[in-house]
């Protein structure tokens, strides 16, 4: 496209009338989608990939509980060896001493971290009981993320009725102290188990973390729905003929997944952390099993001797928490469209 | 009686954390600043030192400062001296022989008639309460009716033996008709149901000594009651602090005043720090209740080995099998766990505090025995495995799932633990229930459960027989024969020793406890001894450490 | 006004009351549960149990016993069945510990928090504003119990600078008060401080880039004072409603756990000695008692929000 | 021409991002005697609001970078201690913002906030300085000022806002007013009370005002002289009538082609200037509106000089064509405007 160039003056000039390829550097960056700038954000934020790492490898070394415990212990997490010995630096020494005082960390392939009051090898509980509570976690926060985001849609979505019974029954579990409902299922439970499942299953935990933080996730998402479901796109959707289950999963859903990603950490690491809260006082993972707050609630009465009974599962029990917990914070901020841009000058 | 321990607060406690190496100060404040004894050297007792105040840590407190409620050991340390019974075992003597019954509020001994089932006692005259009101024959009834009404732990023990108990207890009579009493001639007459012959140690027990007429049918459990002994209650703050002060109106004949003016009797659930404080002489008595956790007992051993002992007593440790189900219908499966059973991993668990043997009457009773008749392996050796092994396979139980009950506390978690492992390794498909221990036995004992095994423990109420052995009387009812046993041989027997004095039939109580052992009943494995452990303040010759009182109170005194 | 009392006080009544009937229920499903067993003791033959059972009214239909317990709460007569004892008095009597264990310890954990929160936010970016991130994150993942045991450890074994456990009461020393209750506080706190900061911090930034921050600084304020009398007080807001509701879930949560680690006699070990031995009442009053608490902050946080902020009005 | 109050040299500011150095305002001068009201036009993203808070220090941060000089009354602002700018901010040259609504703080009573301005500088009770604020809030046009002092931000109208505003900002009577868009979020009718009210104040003490805004009609109303900037510079400077009667860079033209014009018949499609204002990280070579300049030509790729090609040493351009070419080009559709075709 030509530009004639009005009376004499300049001599006649040819510029191409498209200004963006005028010159290189003028041309804006090319837009990428919200996905790919959080995992651009994400893979420079050199904390949160160190905290994966460490996470991947704490999961990892609970995973293989099984093989340190027949290949390089011999032992399996239950086994009592209360009148055996072992060789430490050469001597046989008791595991339980005769007062009943057990061997601290040999730091050998046997009883690497010493032995508990029963002369099972604490390495391999440590082990065994980190996937416990892993475990426990996982499965609450999948009941959790479950029963908090239908609860959170059905109340958000529907309102009158079903959100007039849902909310108040969240408000109530919100306010309810945690502890004291969380110790109470589970000492009760552990008696006599519900239906089918036995007191000592590892679901009571579970199930009881999974309803008692319902509400942590349940609320937010219903404050979401409120909000989108007075946007237009609800509107068209529904005006399109589309049923109110359809409109929930198919157009609502996909818009608080963002908050339900965000809350997913959190909910895994507060899980993790409420467990060890009941398994401390007695009431989370039954004996024989272990796991790290019943770990380091047995290893109490031998803090002042051999405090590594309870420190070094304390020490996994913080750092996997804190693992989950940094990652989340790097998810967030990579997806918070408000992150702060981390200047680096 | 068994050792009702009632741990403060949950599992955690009985270890609850840290000891303090120098302690800084006393935990919680005990009365006046312990000085420890000027110069004299320990052993010596110069001039022992009358009044003055003597401070008991224990982990655990007694269910209530009322004796017609509480029938705990921490209790009756404390108001067996607060309320003399009609008669008393004597004060004063150590070890597990035990002491005699000797008269108490009582004048003599009772007479016994009507072919064993009348009793007939006379109070001694003029005998008044510490707070000054004359005592009264009816007041033994209004005692027996509170222990009833309120209801008494061991209420059984009147209202199943004494005629008209069960009436009054079903509230169908006004008074317990068996009872009857003369104020002017201060006669009691005692009429039983069936002959009884522990009746006289039942009536040695506080929970029996009379009480005024003014006290309220409710659990004192803020006061306590007023009694006529050596002391009497200062004050009471419920699971945290009893004071005791001398009763200077105490006017009983045969027993002992008491040296301490004051004694404050001071609950810390951690345990350990109670061990510390004794070891730091900041605390003068370690209550015997409580086991000195395995991480100190190396340094209380060595560094306070002149004022620390291990004192056997009369109790027993056992697992029962519920004989009416799977797999411990079946002899030979119970027998195989007997044969698998080491006693002396038990024992370690237990901070060595356990004499391994497998008879339940203790070795300090009349029909006892030690581990070395048990069957398949003595007691104090290694276990026979392979014994177990055949035994199992002649069973055919091998395989069969089985739920093991224990308690929460230790070391009885750890035992649970242990005995359910040694279960696993002889072919059985074994799992735990932990139950918290103050409501172990009311849970094991409700007749719907139905437990196929779990622990069992029982201290002596009094120092015969058939206090252990009735625990497995076909008629003893699921809160005490948890495994349904009912051995008609067993029964018999059990009803004629019973009726005699324990010192003329000793080897038929220890055959009628090597019979159970061999049909495998019970599988026990122990007796403990309890920590007699005092500061270096007080005199630990003269200190007495009694399997009926523990700590007895008017045995201590500062050098 | 009114109506808000109104409201808040009938959303109250709603709670306690499900709550009351939360915790009845669940020990009524329990199987094996018996409370007139717990009662009778050990010994105990069927005729006391069934004579105990019908004293207490555990025969009769659950609603009349829910019925009765709530009467007997209300009246301040219930008693526990393992001691005996008068559970109202009880917590009477103990909350005083309670409150001397949380109310300092909220105390600090709100000032320090004030403190570092101000300072990361003016220093955004800062060694300290990455020191405080990290301790934020640590402190909401270790639990109370793991921090009070790792104090113990440290400073009251490895170096015996405070009591292991135990507690003086105010009244007949008030030294030995606080140094009893040191490592209690420091065990409630420190978890908070860094979250509470952290929220602090992201509040002031998003205040400071406000309209009227940037008015402030025009007018000519210091930097001190813009951040005191305008950052802060915005920022703060919000914290008071976190607040209020952390605290009362302190008294159901931590303070129970740090209550039994220390050993300190307060309603949160009472409660905890409750749950361990399924004694109900206990447990009831516990739960009401603490439920009534997170209604009654929450609802004081609320007016005290509104104090703060002109622009919302208590709706009648 | 009555002496400088304000002298501005070369100001260059500049922010490190993420994506690279962006070049906010680069090599800006102009200055500002007293009594004299500089309005400063250019579309938003031009650089103009970040040259008048640079002026006041609030663009300070760590990843900021600044070049040039700024003196008020002998005092260079640009690189002036923090304490020593809070001892000018509000009490030598002070500023009122665009959006009265969030302006204010709203936790605080409008009198309280007056006050604490004048507070800031002057040693004086609460209750003398409430006082001030009150007869300041009356001078501004408040009714019963004294009522309304005790009241709250958001039980003000945005005019009435406003003018509180302006009430705090010569509170203390600077030598130099800035008012950043003040009327942009006010309807029309409230628009000029307030601009009459800033001319009056402002006349009163001889304040020197720097006016922002993208609203021309509102530059003819209030200004005497006039700053056009694009992309960061200054394209063109002088007085109301040079810009309004004698544009000369082609970016003023699409400026002034773009008001609707009351004395004519509506156009089809009102002009808007084609393309959109370049990126600051990477801007092109040369003129920076060459890429939306119809009238373009190669000379184009060399960055002109701001310089004065009229006999009038004030007015001042950046463009190549000639003054001639200019009067030509710029006429379209019988008035000043970007020539419509050639753009499209």
């Amino acid at each position: 496209m030509a530009l004639d160039s009005p009376e004499g003056g300049a001599a006649g000039i040819i510029v191409s009338a498209a200004p963006s390829d005028l010159s290189p550097e003028g041309r804006q960056p090319a837009a990428i989608g919200p996905w790919q700038l959080a995992l651009r954000r994400l893979r420079r934020n050199y904390v949160t990939l160190f905290f994966l790492a460490l996470l991947v490898i704490l999961v990892l070394m609970c995973l293989l509980a099984p093989v340190y415990s027949a290949h390089i212990a011999g032992v399996g997490p239950n086994t009592n060896n209360i009148t055996g010995t072992v060789s430490v630096n050469g001597t046989q020494q008791n595991i339980v001493s005769l007062s009943g005082v057990p061997i601290g960390p040999t730091w050998g392939a046997h009883y690497l971290l010493g032995a508990d009051t029963n002369g099972r090898d604490l390495a391999v509980r440590l082990l065994y009981g980190g996937r416990t509570s892993l475990l426990i976690g996982a499965v609450a926060t999948a009941v959790i993320m479950i029963l908090g985001t239908l609860v959170g849609l059905l109340a958000g979505y529907f309102r009158g009725v079903v959100d007039f019974i849902l909310r108040p029954l969240m408000e109530l579990i919100w306010s309810f102290p945690v502890v004291i409902l969380g110790v109470a299922l589970g000492t009760a439970l552990a008696l006599g188990g519900i239906g089918p499942v036995k007191g000592n299953s590892l679901f009571i935990p579970a199930f009881i973390i999974g309803v008692v933080y319902v509400p942590y996730l349940g609320k937010p998402i219903r404050g979401e729905v409120l909000r989108l479901r007075e946007q237009d796109f609800i509107d068209a959707a529904r005006v399109q003929g589309m049923g109110p289950w359809r409109i929930m999963f198919s157009e609502i859903l996909p818009n608080v997944s963002t908050t339900i990603i965000v809350f997913l950490p959190l909910i895994l690491a507060n899980s993790i952390l409420l467990e060890a809260y009941l398994s401390f006082l007695g009431a989370g993972v039954q004996a024989p099993n272990a796991s790290w707050g019943t770990l380091i609630s047995d290893g109490l009465t031998y803090i002042q001797t051999t405090p590594t009974y309870s420190l070094i599962p304390g020490a996994m029990l913080v750092l996997t928490v804190l693992s989950v917990n940094v990652v989340g914070d790097g998810v967030r901020d990579a997806l918070d469209p408000r992150a702060q841009v981390r200047v680096r000058n | 009686m068994k050792r009702y321990v009632r741990p403060l607060g949950v599992s955690l406690l009985c270890g609850a954390v840290v000891t303090v190496a120098a302690c800084s100060s006393s935990t919680t404040s005990s009365g006046s600043s312990p000085a420890s004894s000027s110069g004299s050297s320990s052993g010596s007792s110069s001039s022992a030192q009358a009044g003055g105040t003597i401070t008991i840590d224990s982990g655990t407190p007694p269910l209530s400062a009322d004796q017609a409620l509480d029938f705990t050991t921490q209790g009756n340390e404390l108001y067996s001296v607060v309320n003399t019974p009609l008669l008393t075992f004597q004060r004063g003597v150590q070890g597990v022989a035990g002491a005699k019954i000797i008269p108490g509020l009582a004048k003599a001994l009772p007479t016994v008639s009507n072919g064993g089932k009348t009793y007939t006692f006379f109070l001694r005259p003029g005998l008044h309460y510490s707070n000054g009101t004359a005592i009264k024959a009816s007041d033994e009834t209004y005692a027996l009716e509170r222990d009833i009404k309120i209801p008494w732990q061991a209420a059984s023990f009147v209202s199943a033996y004494i005629a008209g108990g069960t009436a009054y207890a079903g509230g169908k009579a006004k008074t317990i008709s068996g009872i009857t009493t003369d104020d002017a001639t201060g006669k009691i007459v005692v009429n039983l149901a069936a002959p009884f012959a522990p009746i006289e140690d039942i009536f040695a027990l506080a929970g029996t000594a009379p009480v005024p007429p003014s006290t309220p049918m409710k659990n004192q459990a803020n006061t306590g009651t007023v009694g006529d002994g050596p002391y009497m209650w200062s004050s009471i703050t419920p699971n945290q602090k009893y004071t005791l002060v001398q009763n200077p109106k105490f006017d009983v004949p045969g027993i002992p005043k008491g040296h301490a003016a004051t004694i404050v009797y001071q609950v810390n659930a951690n345990v350990t720090a109670n061990a510390e404080q004794v070891l730091q002489n900041q605390a003068d008595v370690f209550d015997p209740g409580d086991t000195i956790p395995a991480s100190l007992l190396q340094q209380v051993q060595t560094t306070a080995k002149d004022r620390y002992a291990a004192i056997p007593t009369n109790s027993s440790y056992y697992w029962w099998f519920n004989v009416n189900q799977k797999p411990f219908n079946n002899i030979y499966a119970r027998e195989a766990v007997l044969a698998a059973l080491d006693d002396r991993a038990l024992s370690r668990l237990d901070s060595g505090f356990l004499q391994p043997d497998c008879h339940l009457i203790p070795p300090g009773i009349a029909g006892g025995s030690t581990g070395a008749t048990c069957p398949y392996h003595n007691a104090n050796a290694a276990p026979n495995m392979t014994e177990a092994k055949t035994l199992m396979q002649k069973s055919g139980m091998i395989g069969q799932p089985v739920t093991v009950y224990g308690e929460e506390r230790t070391p009885r978690r750890q035992w649970l633990d242990y005995y359910t492992s040694v279960l696993n390794s002889i072919g059985f498909k074994a799992t735990e229930k932990v139950v918290n221990s103050s409501v172990y036995f009311t849970t094991i004992g409700a007749p719907s459960l139905k437990p196929q095994t779990g622990f069992g423990d029982w201290v002596q109420d009094f120092p015969n027989p058939w206090d252990f052995m009735q625990l497995f009387a076909g008629n003893a009812g699921s809160s005490l024969n948890y495994g349904y046993v009912n051995d008609a041989h067993y029964n018999t027997t059990l009803n004629t020793l019973f009726q005699q004095q324990p010192d003329q039939v000793v080897s038929q109580w220890t055959a009628l406890d090597q019979y159970a052992v061999s049909k495998g009943y019970y599988a026990a494995y122990g007796h403990e001894e309890f920590p007699k452990f005092y500061s270096d303040r007080l005199n630990f010759t003269t200190g007495v450490m009694s399997t009926e009182y523990q700590t007895d109170l008017t045995s201590l005194e500062l050098k | 006004m009114t109506g808000f009392i109104t409201r808040r006080l009938a959303s109250a009544v709603l709670l306690l009351f499900a709550t009351s009937v939360v915790v009845f229920g669940i020990f009524e499903v329990i199987p094996s549960y018996n409370p007139a067993r717990a009662i009778a003791g050990r010994a105990a033959t069927a005729a006391t149990v069934a004579e105990i059972s019908q004293k207490f009214g555990f025969d009769k239909p659950v609603w009349i016993q829910y019925g009765n317990t709530m009467k007997l709460i209300f009246t301040g007569q219930i008693i526990d069945y393992q001691d005996n004892l008068n559970v109202v008095s009880q917590f009477v009597h103990r909350f005083s510990v309670t409150l001397s264990l949380v109310v300092p310890a909220a105390i600090i954990w709100m000032a320090v928090a004030i403190l570092l929160g101000s300072i990361s936010a003016l220093r955004a970016g800062g060694w300290l504003d990455r020191g405080l991130m990290v301790a934020a994150i640590t402190g909401v993942s270790i639990p109370v119990f793991l921090l009070a045991a790792a104090l113990l450890y440290l400073f009251a074994f490895r170096l015996p600078w405070f009591p292991n456990t135990g507690y003086t009461p105010f009244g007949t020393d008030p030294a030995q008060w606080a140094y009893h209750l040191v490592l209690p506080w420091l065990s409630i706190a420190v978890l908070s401080i860094g979250f509470y900061s952290r929220v602090l911090r992201s509040n002031a930034l998003d205040v400071i880039n406000q309209d009227f921050v940037r008015t402030a600084r025009a007018k000519g304020l210091t930097e001190r004072q813009v951040f005191t009398r305008h950052v802060l007080r915005n920022a703060l807001m919000p914290i008071v409603t976190l607040f209020g509701l952390d605290f009362a879930t302190l008294l159901g949560g931590a303070a129970l756990v740090t209550e039994t680690v220390f050993n300190l006699p307060g309603i949160g070990q009472y409660e905890a000695t409750a749950i361990g031995q399924l004694d109900v009442p206990p447990i009831m009053v516990g739960a009401m008692f603490t439920a009534f608490f997170v209604v009654l902050f929450s609802a004081l946080s609320d007016v005290v929000y509104a104090l703060l902020d002109p622009r919302i009005r208590i709706t009648g | 021409m009555s002496e400088q109050l304000l002298e501005i040299e070369d100001l260059e500011v500049s922010f490190a991002t993420e994506d690279g150095v962006l070049r906010a305002v680069s090599g800006v001068s102009f200055t500002v005697s007293r009594g004299e009201t500089v309005a400063i036009v250019g579309e938003s993203g031009s650089g103009k609001s970040v040259t008048v808070m640079t002026l006041m220090g609030l663009t300070r941060s760590p990843n900021a970078r600044f070049a040039g000089t700024a003196r008020l009354n002998g005092v260079d602002l640009i690189s002036a201690s923090e304490d020593k700018l809070e001892a000018i901010r509000g009490k030598e040259i002070a500023m009122i913002f665009q959006d009265p609504i969030s302006a204010l703080s709203p936790v605080h009573r409008v009198g309280a906030q007056i006050a604490e301005q004048i507070r800031a500088h002057e040693k004086i009770s609460k209750a003398a300085a409430l006082d001030r604020a009150i007869e300041l809030m009356g001078r501004v046009g408040i009714p019963n000022a004294r009522a309304r002092a005790r009241s709250y931000p958001h039980e003000f109208s945005g005019g009435m806002r406003q003018r509180v505003m302006i009430a705090m900002a010569l509170s203390l009577s600077p030598s130099v007013l800035i008012a950043d868009e003040p009327t942009t979020a006010l309807d029309v009718t409230i628009q000029a009370q307030i601009l009459d009210e800033i001319r009056q104040l402002t006349a009163e003490s001889d304040t020197g005002v720097i006016f922002v805004t993208h609203d021309l009609g509102v530059v003819a109303d209030i200004a005497d002289r006039v700053l056009v900037m694009y992309a960061g510079r200054l394209v063109e400077q002088g007085t109301v009538d040079e810009i309004f009667y004698d544009p000369q860079h082609p970016y003023t033209w699409g400026l002034l082609g773009s008001v609707p014009r009351v004395d004519l018949e509506p156009p089809r499609r009102l002009p808007a200037i084609p393309g959109a204002p370049p990126s600051l990280v990477r801007p092109p070579e040369g003129c920076p509106f060459q890429p939306r300049c119809p009238h373009a030509f190669d000379r184009c790729r060399e960055l002109p000089p701001l310089a004065p090609r009229l006999p009038d040493a004030g007015h001042l351009d950046r463009c190549w064509l000639t003054p001639d070419d200019k009067r030509v080009l710029r006429e379209t559709g019988g008035r000043i405007g970007l020539t419509e075709g050639a753009a499209s």
